[in-house]
């Protein structure tokens, strides 16, 4: 758990308004069902709350679900419900609320993407009684309750849901510590306290309602002036600060307090596509993960508020497999294995080149998901590739247009941001399943990893519920992908928040998004 | 008929930061009900004198102004304080500026621009204030004054505008008026309404200093001249003894200048028709649908070698006609024939090779040249268009001999229009027009904006190239001298008809038409 | 007022509206021609991954299935009615998007505007009325300043802006919502300095040329004081052109406030033309670019209708009935 | 009149003649024009080697401008940006002025119908302002370089047009064009003597006015996340590449900003200047 120090000499009040500025993309629609993006789930943790919670062991912990149990051959899972919590609305919390938020997720009408991957094997709820929920499953699925633990399949009232898709959007209902009031676009979210709240939050310290009065939910998009509204105390929360300003606002030792709350599931990476060349010859890979070089500029850039990652899973991950052998930069070694693959020439630029066709990295980035720094990053990147003759074209493009390169298969190099709760994302993003796009065109396995023997131990994993087999099974699929070079590990993916002036702010441990059900103003 | 000294001024010594000293001692005396006038070339200082009267010698910018004696009322003025100056301004001593049309501010009405030398003292309540306003105009020879106070100055004419200013500097009826150059703008009639209007001023008591070059203008109101030549007086006395004997050389070649010589002389005679137009008429679209007649059914012919002088007052139609002979502006009805065969009915293709034989040498020169070129490249350009254009070589030499032709040197050829002086235009002009060896010359009021100096020397150049090459000529001037001067033959126009037409002396001599008759009174002839 | 006044004045309404309707037709098809299919946008943005069924409904719904003429037709009988439809990304009326950012930024605009007018004529009659070595090296300072100011990137003005007085300082609120005036400080600040710079280069060249235009020498030999002269002429000339040039200083106010509203984090109809512009939010682009054509477009027509009240000249073009220009009564006869 | 002697007075007269602004302009466009030309005299490193280890050095006796986030130094490459940028510029200008040419030529010189059309168009284009037009165009074309190049263009092509149609009817009907068919020229040789070469002898200040101008919007583009990544130094990627770290790292704002604000200014004045000559 991140969490903000609860310094004892400050003073603390209740009550009160607090601020926060994300610099997310403000949301299309507040109900985190529909489509399902990281915005979503950071504003709908402070009204919606998950059938389960997770520490940062990776332990399931019960939430709005008290206990549940799975069957023998892991196609049923019986959840036993707390019996005393209504939605804001008044609608009673039941099984009955469970089954409408699953076909509400599973619903095309609804939109949704993320919630909707992460109940696909959940053939239907039954609803035994009031407060027992009964899930049938059309294969095993060891990934259930983590999926369960995220906002993005978080639970809303049905009566909520039955008003259609515009009203909930603009208005989710749920049972959380916060009620949307008023949603102002582009400019805010006020979001007050909900004074019938009692805690089910495993790792809340707080059981009534909210210290907090209301939360005023900002979308500044640009970070210095998120930044210069939380030194100026306009704000009291930031979210997404530029890494400088989180070393400085340390380095000053002043009242601004860091949360570093890593994302779960993959690590920032690059992944390299191996359906093509020349990236389908692993020495290139390997040639062009030697010549990278990113560690002084992880250093430089992240200013010391992150560290290099040797695995494709987050730090976070209890299962993640590292090789930092396999990482270390060699220039030399990269020259010789793109001599071997072929590369032999070198053009007047000085980029290599075979059968007259340059080594040319396509590496489109996507200007919506990447931040500044990683950009300079990739620029290195480009930089030390080139002494070993790749010519890496990083080509800018907004997000209709990056994912149009992805589905036109027009790139060799890409970082990617798909990430979701537990080892299960390596699934998603490596099994060859993942290689067949979906109806909208887009596919994970950007890598384009089509290996039989991962593929198994993926689909083994999935289906063991044996703790100890399925973390082995994870980590001989994670070292598949890393000694593959498939991908170019970075760093955690980040997610960081400076405060100042309010203590108590906690991250889930769930997808780090942070709940104000502790946090007090300073007084 | 003189009364008590209203300005003396002794040793007048006026400089600029930039330009340095532009008067040199100038000395000046005018009693009230006494009109001086003061004379002199192009550059002479006069303006600046006029505006040193007044305390703007440098038009708001930094001038350094020192005189041996400056009274004004008996007051001096050398010790006043801008403050001081302004209570004088409009109360003790008012002015009219040199450009007529832009001195009146076309964003207020005339009215207020004649209250405002009234209310910039606060001590007349506003019918008073109307009512003074209305007087004023009236006076300065307005017809319906409280309309024209309504109006603004671009809805006037331009001699309704000359008056509208006199109006303003004299509403609040200061001792002293200085007018610069009051008449330039204007045509003959017009101007010597306003001649008179000053007479009037001094006669009812003010004294009027009259700054000008038209020596028919001090003629008709001076009681004084004061010559000014290079910032220094060099002669002064009485209108009539000085006009009729000037002691310096400087003051005779004014005089001289002014007093144009009497017709051409000895031309070659007329030859067959040229240029004839039968029934010319042409109208123009006003804003809103109506249609102004400018010529209405004129016949004109243009003998070779004759030079026919087109007179009349202004927008009387002189120049639409002028343009239609140039097959520049298709009359509406008629036709023009050139050398009897068709000439504005043809299409602009068929008459492009003729047309080296007509040119036009227009009112305003500067604007008929493109301000990119040299004079060598006019007239290289010119040349091209000639019958027998001259090799590429030969052209600088055959420039060099029309620059001369206009009596003007060789190292004109690379200057542009813009850095000449406005007798040097024109005469670039000439040289222009000359170039394809016309036989017809249209000339649009070509010595209207020049001094009498260059005026003399502009209309013995057209005398010359009469004599010399036989060109037939279509002289268009308000001015009768001017026309009489050049011109065997003279047509008067009005409301865009011809009234009267006669060889030049016959109708000057005795004019039959009012206009005519009021062109030569004007003229003073 | 008379009629030709009210006749001239609805033609100019009416051709206001023929380009509000070409804009829209543009747009819309301008839009369409980027590629990009706009059910993703209806479905959560790229990259969503919605199945055949929704896709198609979404399709449906939004009549993204007619063919394009007559989606364009419904899209500009929806702009005639004043209903703009529905944002494909946010599911609420394109009018009342609109209708809730229009205010804001015009609030931004008209301020920075008012505000650039002040500094330019402030500097400019300072400037003209400068004397003495002191103050016109102060005019010739000022001069360069105006010049810089000119040119000056907004984003990078506002960015200085922000750091300096935001957060080292601490003066004003870096970011601001609707009204609150502390908050409008910076972003109007940031807006006015180049209109300023621009307003009073133009104004300070016409002033300095009325200054010395015949005229004004007439009032001073008239005895009217400095201050006199100022007001009542040469100030008038002085700011005709810049009130010509407002028209499309206010233009750029607005492809200012796109810059601005999403540097200081504000709402407002720039920033919603730009999200929409990346998400492909064809009705609502289209919506807001039709709002600011027309504003826009009013914005010139109000700046017709002052230059005209200040310059007695343009009227006559106004007036259908000519105003014949008075001559001189003819000689005699 | 103080008394000067007529050396330093001619002196004085001809910097005044170019007044202070005018001067400095001229000291800054000669910078400009080594920095395009020969940019490696005044800053001989590699604008792209890194050096990630020295990354967000500050200004001093190593690096003027001190280093940016990969170690670059900032004054090399503002230095070498020049080109760059300038040319960004310069290429949106000629684009917009180009377009602007064929628009307003065909209106001025056109039949009538041609004027009447054109005029329509320009006036809907007029009605959108600059930075939404180009945002409009980069929608249309996608972000980069090339894009926000064609966009700012484009989008300047309006007011280009509008002037030089207003320009070329004044000088279609001017006198000396008149005079020069008087005096028996055909309408090609008018054209080409007369109206094209007065036409256009005006455009040379307002397009160099303008490609500061285009500079400041591509950038303005750039900001909005339309533009261009780095590595290749131009002024505006930089810029907006440094501006998030303005909180620590200043000068990586300031100096591209500088960079681009001195050279808008510069060119304006030089424009200004032409414009006078010109006239
Ligand atoms: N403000 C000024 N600064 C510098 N020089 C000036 C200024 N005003 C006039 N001069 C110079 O003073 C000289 C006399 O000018 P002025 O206008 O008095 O001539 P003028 O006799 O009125 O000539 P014209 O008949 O052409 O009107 C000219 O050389 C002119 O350039
Ligand atoms: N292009 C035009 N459009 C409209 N009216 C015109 C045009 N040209 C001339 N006029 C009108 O035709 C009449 C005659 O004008 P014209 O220029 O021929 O007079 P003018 O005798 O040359 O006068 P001036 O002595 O003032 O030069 C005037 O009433 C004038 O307003
Ligand atoms: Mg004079
Ligand atoms: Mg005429």
């Amino acid at each position: 758990t991140g969490g903000a120090d609860d310094d004892a000499s400050t003073s603390t009040v209740e009550g009160g308004t607090l601020v926060y500025a994300t610099g997310d993309a403000e949301p299309t629609c507040l109900d985190p069902h529909v489509g399902g993006n990281y915005p979503q789930a950071l504003i709908s943790t402070q009204y919606l709350e998950p059938l389960v919670g997770r520490d940062a062991d990776g332990t399931i912990l019960p939430w709005l679900a008290t206990a549940w149990t799975v069957s023998e051959d892991g196609l049923t899972w019986d959840f036993t419900l707390a019996d005393d919590v209504t939605f804001t609305d008044g609608t009673p919390f039941d099984a009955e609320a469970v089954a409408a938020n699953v076909a509400h997720l599973q619903d095309p009408d609804t939109g949704s993407s993320t919630g909707y991957l992460a109940v696909q094997k959940v053939a239907s709820v039954e609803a035994v009684d009031a407060t027992h929920a009964r899930f049938h499953l059309t294969e095993p699925d060891s990934a259930l309750l983590e999926s369960m633990s995220q906002q993005w399949t978080a639970m809303q009232s049905p009566a909520g849901i039955e008003r259609g898709a515009d009203a909930n959007c603009a208005e989710p209902i749920g049972t959380g510590p916060f009620v949307v009031d008023e949603w102002v676009p582009q400019q805010q979210v006020v979001l007050v306290r909900n004074e019938d709240y009692v805690s089910r939050d495993p790792q809340a310290e707080n059981a009534g309602p909210a210290h907090l009065e209301e939360i005023v939910w900002r979308f500044i998009p640009d970070a210095a002036t998120r930044y210069a509204a939380l030194r100026s105390g306009e704000v009291q929360v930031i979210d997404n600060p530029q890494p400088d300003t989180i070393a400085a606002a340390a380095d000053e030792g002043g009242d601004i307090t860091h949360v570093d709350a890593p994302r779960p599931g993959s690590v920032n990476r690059i992944e390299l596509n191996s359906a093509q060349p020349p990236f389908d010859d692993v020495r290139v890979r390997e040639a062009f993960v030697r010549a990278a070089d990113p560690d002084p500029g992880i250093e430089t850039l992240f200013a010391g508020t992150t560290a290099r990652s040797f695995s494709p899973l987050s730090s976070v991950e209890p299962t993640a497999y590292a090789d930092e052998s396999l990482f270390g930069t060699d220039v030399d070694a990269a020259d010789e294995l793109l001599d071997a693959a072929g590369w032999t020439e070198r053009d007047a630029d000085g980029y290599r080149t075979r059968d007259g066709e340059r080594l040319t990295v396509r590496f489109p980035v996507s200007t919506n998901q990447s931040v500044a720094a990683e950009q300079s990053l990739f620029e290195q990147i480009q930089a030390n590739a080139k002494v070993v003759g790749f010519d890496v074209v990083l080509t800018p493009l907004d997000l209709s247009g990056w994912y149009a390169a992805l589905g036109a298969h027009e790139y060799e190099a890409v970082s990617a941001p798909y990430t979701k709760v537990g080892p299960d994302v390596l699934r998603i993003l490596y099994h060859s399943d993942g290689t067949v796009p979906a109806p909208s065109g887009y596919f994970a396995n950007h890598a384009g990893i089509t290996d039989p023997a991962l593929d198994a131990l993926l689909d083994q994993a999935s289906a063991s519920s044996d703790e100890a087999e399925r973390a082995d099974l994870y980590a001989q699929a994670q070292q598949i992908v890393l000694e593959g070079y498939y991908v170019l590990p970075l760093y955690d993916q980040q997610n960081h928040f400076l405060t100042r002036g309010v203590t108590g702010m906690r991250t889930l441990d769930t997808v780090s998004t942070p709940t104000f059900l502790d946090a007090r103003l300073a007084g | 008929m003189t009364g008590d000294t209203v300005l003396d001024i002794a040793g007048l010594r006026v400089g600029f930061p930039r330009g340095g000293e532009v008067l040199h001692g100038v000395d000046l005396r005018v009693a009230a009900g006494e009109c001086v006038a003061v004379v002199g070339g192009s550059g002479a200082g006069k303006s600046v004198l006029a505006r040193t009267l007044v305390g703007l010698a440098g038009e708001g910018a930094r001038a350094d102004v020192r005189a041996d004696r400056f009274t004004l009322l008996g007051r001096d003025a050398t010790a006043f304080t801008e403050r001081a100056w302004r209570a004088a301004r409009g109360r003790d001593v008012g002015l009219v500026l040199q450009d007529a049309l832009g001195s009146l501010d076309p964003l207020r009405t005339v009215g207020a621009e004649v209250a405002e030398a009234l209310q910039v003292r606060r001590s007349l309540d506003r019918a008073t204030t109307a009512d003074r306003v209305r007087a004023a105009l009236a006076d300065a020879g307005l017809d319906q004054p409280e309309v024209r106070a309504r109006q603004r100055s671009g809805d006037l004419s331009g001699g309704m505008r000359q008056r509208a200013l006199i109006a303003s500097a004299v509403v609040a009826r200061p001792p002293l008026l200085v007018a610069d150059e009051p008449t330039t703008a204007l045509d003959a009639t017009v101007a010597a309404r306003v001649l008179d209007l000053l007479a009037r001023l001094r006669d009812e008591g003010t004294a009027v200093v009259l700054v000008t070059h038209d020596l028919g203008a001090v003629a008709r109101v001076a009681d004084r001249v004061v010559v000014l030549r290079d910032g220094v007086v060099v002669e002064e006395g009485l209108t009539a003894a000085l006009l009729a004997a000037p002691r310096e050389e400087y003051t005779r070649a004014l005089v001289d200048a002014a007093r144009l010589a009497d017709g051409p002389g000895d031309v070659p005679a007329a030859g067959a028709p040229v240029l004839t137009g039968t029934g010319l008429r042409r109208t123009f679209p006003l804003p809103g649908g109506a249609r102004v007649t400018a010529v209405d059914g004129v016949d004109l012919t243009v003998h070779a070698g004759e030079a026919v002088g087109l007179v009349g007052e202004s927008g009387s139609g002189k120049t639409t006609l002028a343009r239609m002979l140039l097959a520049a502006d298709t009359p509406d009805a008629g036709q023009v024939l050139l050398d009897g065969g068709p000439w504005s009915a043809r299409p602009e293709r068929d008459r492009r090779p003729a047309r080296a034989g007509v040119r036009l040498v227009p009112q305003d020169p500067l604007g008929t040249v493109d301000p990119r070129l040299t004079v060598r490249s006019v007239l290289h350009d010119a040349l091209r268009t000639a019958p027998h254009p001259p090799a590429r070589a030969d052209r600088d030499a055959a420039a060099t001999a029309l620059l001369a032709a206009v009596h003007l040197p060789a190292d004109v050829l690379d200057r542009r229009p813009r850095t000449l002086s406005g007798g040097q235009r024109q005469r670039v002009a000439i040289a222009r027009a000359l170039a394809s060896e016309p036989r017809v010359l249209l000339l649009d009021e070509p010595v209207s904006a020049l001094d009498v100096q260059v005026q003399a020397a502009v209309l013995d150049l057209l005398v010359e190239l009469r004599r010399t090459r036989g060109v037939a000529m279509v002289l268009v001037s308000h001015d009768l001298g001017v026309v009489r001067r050049v011109c065997d033959r003279v047509l008067v126009m009005s409301g865009g008809r011809v009234v009267e037409e006669g060889p030049v002396a016959d109708v000057l001599s005795a004019p039959t038409h009012a206009v005519t008759r009021a062109l030569v009174a004007a003229r003073g002839i | 007022m008379r009629l030709p006044w009210v006749r001239w004045l609805l033609g100019r309404l009416v051709s206001a509206l023929l380009v509000a309707w070409v804009v829209a037709t543009v747009v819309f098809f301008a839009l369409r021609a980027a590629g990009g299919d706009p059910t993703e946008a209806i479905l959560g943005g790229p990259g969503s991954q919605a199945g055949p069924d929704a896709v198609a409904q979404a399709r449906a719904q939004y009549g993204l299935d007619q063919p394009l003429v007559v989606q364009y037709l419904v899209q500009i009988g929806r702009v005639l009615t004043l209903d703009l439809g529905d944002s494909y990304a946010r599911k609420v009326p394109v009018a009342d998007l609109l209708l809730a950012q229009l205010p804001g930024t015009m609030l931004l605009a008209v301020l920075a505007l008012a505000l650039a007018w002040v500094l330019a004529l402030a500097v400019a009659t300072a400037a003209v009325r400068a004397r003495g070595p002191v103050g016109r090296a102060c005019a010739a300072a000022l001069r360069g300043v105006e010049v810089v100011a000119a040119v000056v990137p907004h984003f990078w003005l506002g960015a200085v802006l922000i750091v300096v007085f935001s957060s080292t300082l601490g003066w004003f609120p870096a970011t601001s919502s609707g009204t609150d005036l502390a908050g409008l400080v910076l972003p109007t600040v940031t807006l006015t300095v180049p209109v300023a710079g621009f307003l009073g280069q133009v104004m300070r060249d016409s002033l300095t040329e009325a200054a010395a235009a015949p005229f004004a020498t007439s009032a001073r030999a008239r005895g009217a004081s400095p201050t006199r002269v100022l007001w009542r002429h040469t100030l008038r000339h002085g700011v005709l052109p810049a009130v010509a040039l407002s028209g499309w200083a206010f233009g750029s106010l607005l492809s200012g406030a796109v810059v601005v509203e999403t540097l200081f984090g504000r709402p407002g109809l720039g920033r919603l033309l730009l999200d929409a512009t990346m998400q492909r939010d064809v009705p609502v682009v289209v919506g807001a670019v039709v709002v600011v054509a027309v504003v826009y477009v009013l914005v010139m027509l109000l700046v017709d209708v002052v230059e005209r009240l200040l310059d007695p000249r343009l009227r006559a073009v106004t007036d259908a009935a000519p105003v014949p220009r008075a001559g001189e009564p003819a000689v005699l006869g | 009149m103080s008394v000067t002697t007529a050396g330093t007075r001619r002196v004085g007269l001809a910097l005044r003649g170019l007044g202070v602004p005018g001067v400095l302009a001229a000291l800054a466009v000669l910078g400009m024009a080594v920095a395009v030309l020969r940019p490696g005299l005044i800053a001989p490193g590699d604008p792209n080697a890194i050096d990630p280890r020295a990354g967000f050095a500050e200004p001093g006796a190593a690096h003027w401008f001190g280093t940016d986030e990969s170690g670059r130094d900032v004054w090399t490459r503002v230095v070498h940006g020049a080109a760059a940028s300038l040319g960004i510029g310069a290429a949106a200008t000629a684009i917009g002025v180009g377009a602007g040419l064929v628009l307003g030529l065909a209106a001025g010189l056109g039949p009538r119908w041609l004027d009447a059309a054109v005029s329509r168009v320009l006036e809907v284009l007029f009605a959108l302002p600059t930075l939404v037009l180009a945002l409009l165009l980069v929608a249309v074309l996608g972000a980069g370089v090339e894009a926000s190049v064609i966009a700012v263009g484009a989008a300047t092509a309006p007011g280009y047009a509008r002037m030089l149609r207003a320009r070329v009817r004044s000088v279609a009907t001017s006198g000396y064009v008149e005079a020069a068919r008087m005096e028996g020229h055909g309408p090609v040789r008018v054209l080409l003597r007369h109206v094209l070469p007065n036409t256009l002898w005006p455009l040379v200040s307002v397009a160099t006015l303008g490609v500061g101008q285009a500079v400041v919007w591509v950038c303005a583009l750039s900001f909005l996340g339309l533009g261009t990544l780095p590595p290749a130094p131009e002024w505006g990627a930089m810029l907006n590449a440094g501006r998030v770290y303005i909180e620590s790292a200043w000068w990586l704002t300031v100096f591209p900003g500088l960079a681009i604000t001195v050279t808008a200014a510069a060119l304006t004045v030089l424009g200004r200047r032409v414009g006078q000559v010109a006239a």
